[in-house]
């Protein structure tokens, strides 16, 4: 565990922040206070937090429809999220995004994306502009388990190869894309062999365990930034939740959800470790957890009063100049 | 008849042309939903359960759940149509046509031609259009206007469960790709609906209003609001003749032209932003080929030229909306 | 000034735009050509010559061969823009667009307007548009209709090597997506071309033939053919006033509205099928903002409502040609 | 060898008549008879007529832009060809199609396509009809080594998989995309390892030897047709030609093309194959390349003549109805 206690903190924090963040915007939308389709991440927080305690603001994520949980592990601001979520004016795009299309530019998170393999060919750019200025930063992206089968995501992998670009390709197995598990999408039934094919390094890992995420990345990063091209990484998690939220959830039995949400859960694996190994104390964590609590119950209330935006602000943003 | 929701009048057209002709067959992510998981089967149905309960009926074999690859799906839908089939896809959202429009525009649509009148593709490909559901951007489009510019493809837009349930199934009897477009926003609209199979033939446009001062023409929700707005005028003393084409591609001008030699005045609602749209499209017609009937400008009502709004606050005033329908009609009227 | 061809234009063009900023670079299939051969480098310079030579001076890292895969190479460029550069990605035949719309469409154009306002995605997609090869259904599209519709989108459609310099130099200064549409049957076209940089800025249109008694509106190879029609109608007595607005997006309508208020009379060229065109779309928006000037008809030439064809007999047919644009203006004044 | 005399005639005929009728149409395209674009096969023969000798009308193709090879393995009438490349009303498609559109759906072939990865998602629904009915057809598709990159391949690939399809995929990998090396644009540098991945048998094979791509596909089609799900196949054989007819092939080096169109010619290694094992003669060699020198000539001879579509047809054969 080459590791230390601050960025276990920190690591801790923004997984903490992920779950209380989406446990609120669950809530917040059965009350009907959240328009549109919400898809929450609890149960993959190790995943995007392991990825992303690697990147700095100089290097760019790209994500996807299921992107809250990116979002904070990339440090962007909840606050401005919540009122995103909400629809108001004063969040994070204007209100003119939304849970689909969150981005934080100046935070390298270049959009979640509603488009299932839109990502991957975005970061393989932003990859091919830190090569092109001679930076050592890396793009990311996220794709799951279902969109891995999608064309786009092939070829910007094989593009990535062929320019040997720092790009880094997560693909978070969560089990299923919508209703259809992963063992019938991908016919190989084995992501990372077949992504494997396309001539990069790639590795699968427990996507519960922070830990075994985060030494995969920190390979994954340390080859991009000296120039060793691109590398894939599937972590493995199972999804909480529905596909969005109101999914009744018909192709999972009650036992298995369960079960997962027992025994799969990221944070209680990660807590259990750390104190364990004496690295943290449950007091420190438990703190952590009430202070994160107090952000997001402020994010929502503030989010719940601010005003929507309006008539003037319609049709504003579409282009610099026109 | 019986009171049945846009939902069954689309699921009973599938389910009765699926008993009727075994070559019909379901293609799409989650048409039953289920696959590989240790949950039920038929968990989906269609992303908003339009296709719920025909895996039970006709198995596995005849409603295929696929991977996210929208390419392959359309693909192989005009591969089967091609080699004897008459398979019925499902895109889901229609904003997802980025990802496989080749298949579609460049493919199935341009067979016939390109092989000299031999190739007979009959294909459907079903898709959910349209904004309400506060869906952004990317969820959130019509593009129809995409479609109808096709030569090749035929274009339905449905706005009531009778219309959806005929057309449907003319859509998988005829023998042409079609694209059948399902504003999402009316899937709980009821409506009286035959239990028999039937079907609409395209390019014959329905008359939902009959009036004398302003022709409206407007397809799918837009139907719905334009009707509305008939109904308040006519309050106002003002007359409005509501036309909903059905498809726009064969487009019934027959209709419109008519309509407006005794109105002199036309309105053209369109769910999609204003250049090269489908209101654009019908005014420039009707300026070429009605103009000598035309007493004052003909107006579109449509979406500005931004991408769909998410905040609930801007996609209300994004859509057109009956508000605005009625003001054109009252300042057209004015001239 | 010198004459130069419509390529070198094009190619002084981006040599002067990447010599002047290190952050321009091209992306493409073959844009250099000869990766991983063992003959020459610069072996194609662009499937039609436009950007040879310049991987010679600017190197393999900035004139950038890809994999046929042009979704990968319109989101890298979508992707190289939203992290600070400024590329120019060759999609070759426009006709392609089907296999990458997304990346175009539902992502850069929309970046800015999801993102609150705050993206921004400097980047310029140029492609061959047009008939004229014999190419057939797949290669000979023009497709700028689709394009036009896009919030978010520029489209550039230039029609002499003078436009086209100018115009590609706006496109790569300029801060939004940019389509920018080559005739490839106008590479070989002559004409004066400053030997130095300068911009023509979008949404001005080129009035290219003054005249009183028609208004003709037509982009590249159609500008050119609208002249030859003037031109040949002077010699009847008739007088036309031809009009190139060089963008269809932003449009610069208010030139075509003063005109329509001098002659009274519109005629709209268009090479693409007719429904939701380019036509379509002046010719609605006239007859929405210009309908009291308006003395006749708008009439629109178009393609028919078919793929394009590969014999040359029926290609010849199928575009706009002088005789059928000269046709449409005389009568449109007869009337 | 388990292939008969007739068998073997057959092949040759068809290796033979491709040969021709390209010489032709190159002869015909210089001299201006030709119109549009014309991308040449020569040198890869044995890759589609080792495919198709295991193919009946029932099996469907489908082609790419390099597609006469394809259309007279698959026993397409060579006279109709020349008069749809040449533009004639009473070509195979009317005059509408061309080089780069040629189809003949009564013998199952789908049609040339002038999309670099048009083919193979076609092909799988083509699968899927022939499964669906209970036939025991197969469908083939044809990509080449630059087209082995693109999304809609990958997409179709995995579709077939996962369906457990009668597909069988086809790269033709002829050293080059347009000015491309196939060594540069995939990254892998492997085309048929990356395929495995997708979780099917794949075999790469000399696409220069009749015999060995022959073998392969018996076995990828025995498979199919018993149910056994999709297989592919690299044809490796370079091209002798340009891309395109005109093609100034800057990017190859002419003792590279010589040595390409001495050494590796598909043809002269058939004839000497069968004559050193005595299974055919020269003379029946020879007598079939004069019988079909005299059907090309007569097809080029009679194209020309052939009148060209007019106005009645510039409209029809978009719909059948509308
Ligand atoms: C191109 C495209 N196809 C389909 C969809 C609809 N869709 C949204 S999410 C999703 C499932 C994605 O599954 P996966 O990639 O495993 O991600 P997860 O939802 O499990 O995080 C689908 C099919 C879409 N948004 N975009
Ligand atoms: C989608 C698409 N992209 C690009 C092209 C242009 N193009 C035509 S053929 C070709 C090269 C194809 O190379 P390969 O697949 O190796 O086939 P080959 O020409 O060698 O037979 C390219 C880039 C096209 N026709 N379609
Ligand atoms: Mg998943
Ligand atoms: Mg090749």
């Amino acid at each position: 565990m080459q590791i230390n206690r601050d960025e276990l903190l920190k690591a801790y924090r923004r997984m903490r922040t992920i779950r209380a963040f989406e446990e609120r915007v669950f809530a917040e939308f059965e009350r009907g206070n959240i328009p549109g389709f919400v898809h929450l991440y609890s149960g993959q927080e190790a995943s995007a937090v392991g990825v992303c305690m690697h990147l700095t603001d100089a290097d760019k994520i790209g994500s996807t429809h299921r992107g809250h949980g990116h979002c904070i592990a990339k440090g962007v601001d909840v606050r401005s999220m919540m009122h995103e979520i909400f629809g108001r004016k004063d969040g994070l795009c204007g209100g003119k995004g939304g849970s689909m299309h969150i981005a934080d530019l100046e935070k390298g998170m270049l959009g979640a994306n509603a488009i299932v393999g839109g990502a991957p060919p975005l970061a393989v750019g932003a990859a091919l502009a830190a090569k092109l200025k001679g930076e050592d930063s890396v793009a990311v992206s996220f794709t799951g388990d279902g969109g891995s089968n999608q064309g786009t995501v092939f070829e910007a992998m094989n593009l990535a190869v062929v320019l040997q670009l720092p790009a880094i390709f997560i693909f978070e197995n969560n089990g299923f894309g919508e209703a259809t598990g992963h063992d019938y999408a991908v016919g190989s039934r084995d992501i990372i062999g077949r992504v494997a094919g396309f001539g990069m390094p790639a590795t699968r890992v427990d996507g519960r365990d922070f830990f075994a995420v985060h030494d995969a990345m920190g390979e994954a990063v340390r080859r991009a930034r000296s120039g060793g091209g691109p590398s894939a990484i599937e972590t493995v998690a199972k999804r909480f939740g529905g596909h969005y939220v109101g999914d009744p959830m018909r192709y999972r039995t009650a036992e298995e959800r369960e079960r997962t949400m027992r025994d799969d859960d990221p944070l209680i694996m990660f807590r259990r470790k750390v104190t364990d190994a004496q690295l943290l104390t449950p007091g420190q964590l438990d703190a952590l957890d009430g202070e994160i609590a107090a952000l997001v119950e402020a994010s929502a209330q503030s989010a719940a009063q601010a005003p929507f935006p309006g008539a003037a602000d319609l049709e504003t943003d579409v282009y610099v100049t026109y | 008849m019986t009171q049945k929701s846009m939902r069954q009048a689309l699921n009973e057209a599938l389910r009765q042309e699926m008993r009727r002709d075994p070559r019909v067959l379901i293609l799409g992510e989650d048409v039953a939903g289920g696959a590989g998981c240790e949950g039920e089967e038929d968990a989906y149905g269609g992303a908003l359960g339009v296709t719920r309960g025909l895996v039970g009926e006709f198995g596995r074999t005849r409603v295929i759940d696929m991977p996210i690859t929208e390419s392959a799906i359309m693909g192989a839908t005009a591969g089967a149509a091609l080699a004897g089939l008459r398979p019925v896809a499902d895109l889901m959202f229609v904003d997802f046509l980025g990802v496989c429009f080749d298949q579609i525009f460049n493919q199935a649509a341009k067979f016939r031609y390109m092989f000299g009148g031999k190739a007979v593709t009959p294909m459907v490909m079903r898709a959910m259009i349209g904004g309400g559901f506060r869906a952004g951007g990317q969820h959130s489009q019509t593009l129809h206007p995409m479609f109808t510019m096709v030569p090749g493809l035929k274009v339905v837009m449905p706005s009531t469960p009778y219309d959806a349930k005929g057309l449907l199934i003319q859509a998988i009897r005829d023998d042409d790709p079609v694209i059948f477009l399902e504003h999402k926003a009316m899937y709980d609209l009821m409506g009286e609906v035959p239990d028999e199979a039937y079907a609409i033939p395209f390019g014959e446009a329905n008359v939902t209003r009959e009036g004398t001062d302003v022709t409206v023409v407007a397809f799918s929700l837009m139907a719905a609001r334009a009707n509305d707005a008939a109904d308040l005028l006519r309050k106002e003393g003002i007359s409005v003749e509501v036309i909903d084409p059905r498809t726009t591609s064969p487009l019934d001008l027959d209709t419109i032209l008519d309509s407006v030699e005794n109105t002199g005045r036309l309105v053209v609602v369109d769910e999609s932003p204003p250049r090269c749209s489908l209101a654009a499209d019908i005014a420039a017609q009707v300026a070429e080929h009605g103009f000598s009937h035309l007493k004052a400008p003909i107006l579109s009502v449509t979406c500005p030229h931004t991408p769909s709004p998410f905040s609930p606050s801007l996609e209300d005033l994004y859509m057109p909306s009956v508000d605005r329908i009625a003001a054109a009609i009252r300042k057209v009227v004015s001239r």
